[in-house]
């Protein structure tokens, strides 16, 4: 399509019914209360000429273009600050106002270059689209009164520039950088004439607080705040909206070209997730996609010791099946598998695992999720009889206290955290429970009311202490309980037990006990209580426990079912909820049916026409110990860097090297490529056609901004290595995936491209019931009938500190980096996180004589790695955090085969370290 | 580390997580875990481990491996 | 012992009355007692001595006066060159209606026995035998007009705060009395603050409000310390405080101090400051009575408005509304400055001519030269000229005349002045205190002061004159708040009746 | 200026202020009283104290004049320069002033002493009827 340009009414829109009757210019309208006369003109087809006003942010009234006159009352007031009252006429063409106007934009132009012509933001400036609504044709103050023409360009920032001569203050980057975003790095300087925008205190971007997630770029109407690109490139001509392929917040973006080139990629006002904000990293770090890294020819080798050898499609898929095939006939048909990916497309995954049931002939096949959110997949099935989080990402709006437990969204998931923050400001209540002191315990206008400042490992006792207060102090919703649960009572036994009050387990979790009872009080009174939840809940040995833990709490206090309540994960990774969707659990078909049903299985085997083995397959880390066994000797690995990402990589690697035949398909040499024989090039989000799904269950269409630079689709490749190995596969299109998707899965039924296309998303289930998709989960009834209570006893885990091992490390993400960092890495994102840095308190590096930008080694009971220690309050004594975005550290060379008892997600979020200088 | 260990470590894990109910009750329990769960591979090397006397085995878990088995 | 008065107030201190005070206090026959000022800033230092015939009066007094005043003062002596006779008895004073000055100059600001013993917590103790309505009726009823500068019925105002829902209210006095000319602000926080107290007082409980501030600009120094002194000696009496008056009422106050910002006198500013932040101008609507001082419901008013309310509770809103003219009820404390005889305070009813004032209060310039001009409501306000003297001190009578009595202040200009100047200043000071935030205001004041320099420079004169009409037209119906609004008052008036200063300085 | 009697500054304004609504002003006024201006070392330490950005700090710090960001190295007289002094000859204080050495003269709108004016204002101070040769002595005996 060409330049897509979503409409702006001016002013955001009010809720509530449409009740009110204006006449705009003569034209009636019928708008919701208190919707401003301005949204109420753009909604009858009358555009107001504005400029500080844009509705994605609240009505400022400060450029005073979008003057009108009413009738009956006096003077011409601004229609973005005036909100309609009923018969109110308006006329926003007469000659006060065009005088007005003209008055306004003579003011303006008297204080701006007068560059139009090579200005990058030509013919995509309101400045200029303004001068020519009200028709400017003089100024006729001159040119040479005072002015900021000589104000210096800020060129700090890697992706966008800033030029203040070309500033007309309305702020629109200042309010958006607070409304939207939340972060209040930017303001305005001095007053009056003297007003200008400046980042942080008097800084550049790049020193000031500026996150950079592009929402003051988005928002300024001049070439003030201009990306680089488009400086670059000029222009872009068109528009393809597509998902960002970082997150599971799963964003709208539209990516916006100029011929072939991606210029930029401008979130999409319409994206239900994001409704039109972004984060530094889908707003601006694709330049990976393009980067010289990336392989683009198929490669086979021999031996891993072997020199790559650029092969041909035809060679390297036969090679795949031909080896495939022998490993079976060898070792049996279970001594193959695969591992898909949480970063590929529904429609890919959906074909990995039936190449995997179907040509394979087995169940071994697991997905990344087993790494981070397999807990989620079983704690929530158990308890809701879904497997997946309870609510859209707009029910944050409503809710009145927020639980944040392990997660760090300003980090981790900054375009929901800014959403979150935005109701924090309006004054829900938090409670943060996490071992780091995270940004959002206490930044710029947001002050959590409880941080429980838990020793990592202890959640379940944390949460059993929360149900323990509002059990014992008669704070259960007991109408809820009672219509809509089952196991109350045993549960409710147990977990009144006087080994969970929070005085008992205050020794165990470290949290005070009267903070513990104060936090589970405000959740649990009150009217709406929300509880988000990330890898640091899951990546535990009691990860399923805790997942049930808190659906207990939620349920105990009635807080499902509604809008501004829930049990939400955040998904890591953009399409972790989809790839579980897709049925890539060994223990799984798609739709979380579990392989030991014959009627479903009745269903898959008739469609693919193969037998469906009714065993479980092996998970990621079953197939690494089979592996190293020798019984396991074939791995298709999809877009997934294992040898970087799992735990107790020694492990891993020896696993990998005593296999036979192990095909990396990805963007680039990855770390397990280095143990590959096969190497299938893929290809980035910007070159697929498919859909993610994201944590709130929405699928979104994601759309090829260019043709795969290897030649080939993935899902083309993955079908044609089954052809191969006997199994016929093929689809000209990717909906076709969708179509077959749809008809074996019930959540899925009324799901097709089309629907998508005409929504924009949909969140699953959507079914006949629900033809628009289900917002909310659980409403009137579980999907399992009832609520399940689940007795969750807390087992410590073995991990422990020693006397050897005194310290607990434990790991995460920041905020520009993704991952393993494969992407991010190769991008200027690097200006913000050029390696992994070890977090300590000072206490412990008092003790140690570390001192901040030292470099330490951090050792584990199976490994050990060096890399640059920071000095930060933020710890817990006793604790350290890393990221892992960086090979070079490779940080899970210490984490340790401990995983969950439910799922063997890995225990990443505790290991009993060592750390000391580097010698 | 052995890999035998590792399927001892796992059921033994899941045994611990039931110990909070009656024995009987965390037997079914744990042999339906890892029924549900459990690769065949898997489950041949727990019946192995077992076999070969069951040395460090959660006694619940060898119960749980027995109900499976029959 | 003999008590002697020698006022605290600013003006007074500024011309020597601490040093008179101190000169007086040597000798231990004297009570010396720290006033208010009469508001007869010629005389000051004024010194009264208590004497059974009432207070004498002496001034102005300079320290040097002193040695021979002293040993005259118990007496009353009538021969010495600075005596001026009864205080009360003054006409200056005896022709004015004091009804909101009424303790000025009288009481010892901080005594809360001079206080209580003139009148003070009668108007409280009436409001809290009422309801809350019936104190808003009475305010209403009274006719009060905001003696900020825009006359807003104070009635309605509190009304709409009432009737918000219970929860978080405020009431804040804008005492940050920026305008030049003015300064009864100033006087009523340096010498009656109880007063002001009291009313503030009165308006929380009449829209439940518990917590109130006076937001006094930092230029203003002295009343800072004399209204927080007068806050805690008001907590400490129990006048404020979680049992006000020994009623289940609670309510307290904090003093606010301002950062050197004109704009925040207008109210959204002065909120803004308040919370904390930038003084920029909200949009309005939401007004601040429904969505005020942190988005809560907040009664705004002046000084002037809030130290009226104790009186009309006290007296009867009847009372109060006999006075005055038309829309124009009670009485307003006009303050003449600037090129005058005799400037100061005049409270008296609405509807006296400026001549009147000008003339007769003011006894003409203090140069002696004649009155070319006055400006009227401060800096936002008209230049008038003498042939418009006869316009009567009233609300809608100086709208009419395209001029506004804002809050009272006159400044008076003799035969040197150059119009043009004062118009470019006007300007000036606009593009100085601007907030920034609207196009008008921020860009338009800037322009201004560069086409008024034009049009003296004789360049095109007659379509800068024209671009300068514009441009006030444009400020006056596009800026966002009074500041940009109202800076064209002055520049249109002073073209309009001085066009002559606008005429070419090329030689 | 030592960080360390910056930081001291700040602690001292916060704890003052700390239970204020809306601190900032009052914080500000109390560092600046302290240390005789707000220097740019304070933001980051102010907006740490009270949960803001910098940028917030920074704006509110540059919109209100009376907070200086740099120590004043001469003695500072502010001059009102508004219309009922100008009516009695602000306009030639202002001069005379500015051939006066030792102080740094500024403008001030208004010390609510219309009625004496021109008035300046001294470390807090307001004196009315000011010409050239009675700021010269009022600076004398107030040195």
């Amino acid at each position: 399509m060409s330049l897509l340009k979503e409409p702006d009414y001016g002013t955001p829109p009010k809720p509530g019914p449409a009740v009110v009757d204006v006449e705009i210019d003569g034209l009636p309208v019928t708008v919701a209360e208190g919707t401003s006369v301005m949204r109420a003109a753009a909604l009858a087809g009358v555009d107001i000429p504005k400029l500080c006003a844009t509705d994605r942010l609240d009505a400022f009234g400060s450029c005073r273009l979008c003057v009108v006159e009413i009738d009956g009352r006096r003077g011409t007031p601004a229609s973005c600050t005036t909100p309609v009252a009923p018969g109110m006429s308006v006329r926003t063409q007469t000659p006060k106002v065009a005088k007005l106007r003209q008055g306004v934009m003579e003011l303006y132009i008297s204080d701006h270059p007068l560059d139009c012509l090579t200005c990058s933001a030509n013919g995509d400036c309101e400045l200029q689209d303004m001068a020519g609504a009200v028709g400017l044709r003089q100024v006729r103050y001159g040119y040479q009164g005072q002015n900021h023409l000589d104000a210096t360009a800020d060129r700090s920032n890697p992706y966008f520039d800033f030029e203040p001569s070309k500033c007309i203050a309305c702020s629109r980057c200042v309010r958006a950088c607070g409304e939207i975003q939340g972060t209040f790095a930017l303001t305005i300087e001095g007053r009056g004439f003297d007003s200008k925008v400046s980042a942080g205190a008097g800084e550049s971007f790049m020193d000031s607080e500026c996150v950079s997630c592009g929402a003051c770029v988005q928002a300024c109407p001049t070439a003030t705040l201009q990306e680089k690109t488009v400086l670059q490139l000029g222009m872009p001509t068109r528009s393809v909206v597509t998902t960002c392929a970082y997150c599971g917040v799963g964003c709208s973006f539209k990516a916006e070209l100029r011929g072939t080139e991606l210029v930029r990629m401008v979130p999409h006002k319409d994206g239900g997730a994001n409704e039109g904000h972004s984060c530094v990293k889908g707003r601006f770090a694709f330049g990976y996609a393009t980067h010289p890294d990336r392989r683009l020819k198929p490669m086979v080798r021999e031996r891993i010791t072997d020199e790559w050898r650029e092969v041909s499609w035809e060679e390297a898929i036969g090679t795949v099946a031909r080896r495939m095939r022998e490993i079976q006939a060898a070792h049996g048909p279970d001594a193959i598998g695969a591992i898909s990916s949480s970063r590929c497309t529904n429609e890919e995954v959906f074909v990995v695992q039936k190449m995997v049931r179907a040509a394979f002939g087995n169940n071994n096949v697991d997905t990344c999720a087993r790494v981070c959110h397999s807990p989620t997949g079983y704690g929530l099935k158990q308890t809701f009889g879904e497997s997946a989080g309870t609510q859209d990402f707009r029910s944050v709006a409503a809710a009145d206290v927020i639980v944040v437990i392990g997660a760090n969204p300003t980090d981790g998931h900054p375009v929901f955290a800014s959403r979150m923050k935005k109701r924090l400001r309006e004054g829900a209540r938090l409670i943060v429970i996490d071992p780091r002191r995270i940004d959002l315990v206490r930044s710029p206008h947001i002050e959590a009311a409880h941080h429980l400042q838990l020793r990592p490992g202890t959640n379940v006792a944390v949460v059993n202490a929360l149900a323990h207060v509002a059990v014992t102090e008669g704070l259960v919703d007991k109408g809820f309980v009672a219509d809509r649960c089952e196991g109350f009572a045993e549960w409710a036994a147990f977990i009144a037990r006087p080994e969970h009050s929070p005085e008992a387990v205050e020794g165990i979790t470290g949290v005070p006990a009267d903070e513990l009872r104060a936090a589970a009080r405000l959740y649990a009174g009150a009217p709406n209580g929300a509880i988000y939840y990330g890898l640091g809940v899951t990546e535990h040995s009691q990860g399923s426990t805790m997942v049930m833990g808190m659906a207990n709490l939620a349920m105990a206090c009635g807080n499902l079912g509604r809008d501004g309540v829930g049990v939400n994960p955040l998904r890591g990774q953009n399409n972790v909820q989809g790839s579980c969707d897709m049925g890539s659990f060994p223990h799984e078909l798609p739709g979380y049916r579990h392989v030991s049903d014959d009627a479903v299985r009745t269903v898959f085997e008739k469609l693919w026409d193969r037998p469906i083995l009714a065993d479980p397959g092996l998970r990621i880390p079953n197939m690494f110990d089979a592996a190293v066994a020798g019984s396991f000797r074939g791995l298709f690995v999809h877009g997934e860097d294992i040898a970087q990402s799992d735990p107790n990589l020694q492990h891993v690697t020896a696993a990998l090297t005593a296999m036979d035949l192990v095909v990396v398909q990805d963007l680039f040499l990855n770390e397990t490529a280095k143990f590959a024989h096969v190497f299938l090039p893929g290809a980035s989000f910007l070159e697929k056609d498919g859909t993610f799904t994201n944590a709130e269950r929405r699928i979104n269409r994601v759309r090829a901004v260019m043709k795969p630079k290897s030649g080939k689709h993935e899902w083309q490749i993955v079908c044609e290595i089954a052809t191969a190995m006997g199994y016929p596969m093929s689809y000209t299109h990717p909906s076709e995936i969708m179509d077959e998707i749809a008809s074996v899965t019930p959540t899925f039924t009324g799901v097709s491209f089309e629907l998508l296309d005409k929504l924009g998303s949909v969140q699953w289930p959507c079914n006949p019931q629900a033809p628009e998709g289900t917002p909310v989960m659980h409403v009137d009834e579980f999907t399992r009938g009832k609520g399940k209570f689940v007795v969750t006893a807390y087992v410590p885990t073995d991990e422990r500190s020693t006397r050897k091992f005194p310290l607990i490390l434990t790991t995460g993400r920041i905020l520009s980096q993704y991952n393993v960092g494969a992407q991010t890495r190769r991008t200027e994102n690097v200006a913000w996180h050029r390696e992994d840095i070890l977090e300590l308190h000072p206490h412990d590096a008092e003790v140690r004589g570390i001192t901040d930008g030292d470099t330490v080694r951090l050792a584990s009971r199976v490994g050990q790695t060096t890399l640059r220690a920071h000095i930060s309050d933020r710890m817990p004594t006793g604790v350290v955090y890393t990221t892992f975005h960086h090979p070079v550290t490779g940080a899970n060379v210490v984490t340790t085969e401990n995983s969950d008892w439910a799922t063997n997600c890995p225990e990443y979020k505790v290991t009993a370290v060592q750390v000391g200088l580097a010698i | 580390m052995s890999h035998v260990i590792s399927e001892q470590r796992m059921a033994n894990q899941i045994a611990a997580n039931q110990r909070h109910l009656p024995e009987a009750d965390a037997v079914a329990a744990v042999a339906g875990h890892i029924d549900r769960f459990w690769n065949s591979f898997l489950r041949s090397r727990l019946y192995a481990l077992v076999d070969a006397g069951a040395a460090g085995l959660d006694p619940v878990v060898v119960k749980a491996v027995e109900r499976i088995r029959t | 012992m003999t008590t002697v008065y020698v006022p605290r107030d600013s003006a007074a201190r500024s011309v020597g009355s601490d040093e008179v005070a101190a000169a007086l206090a040597q000798d231990p026959a004297l009570r010396v007692v720290r006033n208010g000022s009469r508001g007869m800033f010629w005389l000051e230092p004024l010194v009264e001595v208590e004497t059974p015939a009432g207070r004498i009066g002496y001034g102005p007094v300079a320290p040097s006066d002193v040695d021979g005043l002293r040993p005259l003062l118990a007496t009353g002596d009538v021969t010495h060159p600075l005596y001026v006779g009864r205080v009360e008895e003054l006409p200056w004073l005896a022709g004015q209606q004091r009804v909101t000055f009424a303790r000025m100059g009288v009481t010892d600001p901080l005594s809360t026995q001079d206080y209580v013993a003139h009148g003070g917590l009668v108007g409280l103790r009436a409001a809290l035998r009422r309801t809350q309505a019936e104190v808003v009726a009475e305010v209403t009823a009274s006719g009060l007009r905001g003696r900020g500068g825009a006359g807003f019925p104070a009635g309605v105002k509190w009304k709409t705060v009432l009737d918000c829902p219970e929860g978080l209210k405020f009431v804040c006095c804008n005492a940050d009395e920026g305008d030049s000319g003015t300064f009864a602000d100033r006087m009523v926080l340096e010498g009656d603050p109880f007063m002001l107290i009291e009313g503030m007082t009165i308006a929380a409980w009449a829209v439940g409000a518990r917590e109130g501030y006076v937001y006094i600009r930092s230029e203003y120094p002295d009343a800072v310390q004399t209204m927080r002194a007068a806050i805690d000696l008001a907590r400490a009496e129990g006048w404020l405080g979680e049992r006000v008056l020994g009623s289940a009422f609670a309510f307290d106050l904090h003093v606010r101090v301002g950062a050197g910002a004109y704009i925040c006198g207008e109210e959204t500013s002065m909120l803004e400051s308040l919370e904390g932040k930038r003084g920029t101008v909200r949009a309005k609507p939401p007004i601040p009575a429904i969505e005020g001082l942190f988005g809560r419901p907040t009664v705004v008013n002046n000084v002037l408005t809030l130290a009226t309310v104790p009186v009309i509770l006290a007296d009867g809103a009847e009372h109060y509304a006999a006075l005055g003219m038309d829309r124009s009820r009670g009485t307003q404390v006009f303050q003449l400055g600037g090129n005058v005889k005799r400037g100061g305070i005049v409270e008296t009813a609405f509807g006296m001519t400026l001549r009147e004032l000008v003339e007769s209060y003011g006894g003409g310039t203090l140069t002696g030269r004649p009155v070319r001009a006055v400006q009227a409501g401060g800096p936002l306000g008209a230049y008038l000229p003498e042939s418009r003297f006869d316009l009567p001190l009233e609300y809608e009578a100086f709208a009419a005349a395209g001029a506004m009595l804002g809050h009272g202040g006159v400044v008076v200009f003799d035969d040197t002045v150059d119009m043009a100047a004062m118009a470019r200043f006007a300007m000036e000071f606009c593009a100085e205190e601007s907030c920034g935030k609207c196009t008008p205001c921020r860009v338009g004041a800037v322009r201004g002061v560069e086409v008024i320099d034009r049009i003296v420079a004789g360049e095109r004169p007659d379509e800068n004159l024209a671009l300068l009409e514009d441009l006030c037209e444009l400020m006056t119906d596009g800026s966002l708040c009074a500041m940009g609004g109202l800076t064209p008052m002055p520049v249109r008036s002073a073209v309009a009746f001085f066009p002559d200063d606008f005429l070419s300085r090329k030689p | 200026m030592r960080i360390e009697e910056v930081e001291a500054a700040v602690r001292k304004a916060v704890a003052e202020h700390r239970d204020d609504r809306g601190p900032l002003l009052p914080v500000l006024h109390a560092v600046h009283a302290a240390l005789g201006h707000v220097p740019e070392s304070a933001i980051p330490l102010l907006a740490r104290e009270l949960n803001l950005s910098r940028a917030d700090v920074h704006g509110v710090v540059t919109f209100y004049h009376d907070f200086r960001r740099t120590a004043p190295e001469r003695r500072v007289v502010r001059i009102c320069r508004a219309e009922a002094c100008q009516a009695v000859g602000a306009a030639a204080l202002v001069e005379q002033a500015g051939a006066l050495p030792d102080i740094l003269a500024e403008q001030v709108f208004c010390l609510g002493n219309c009625a004496l004016g021109p008035s300046v204002q001294i470390d807090g101070k307001t004196h009315g009827r000011v010409d050239g040769p009675r700021l010269r002595a009022i600076l004398e005996e107030t040195r």
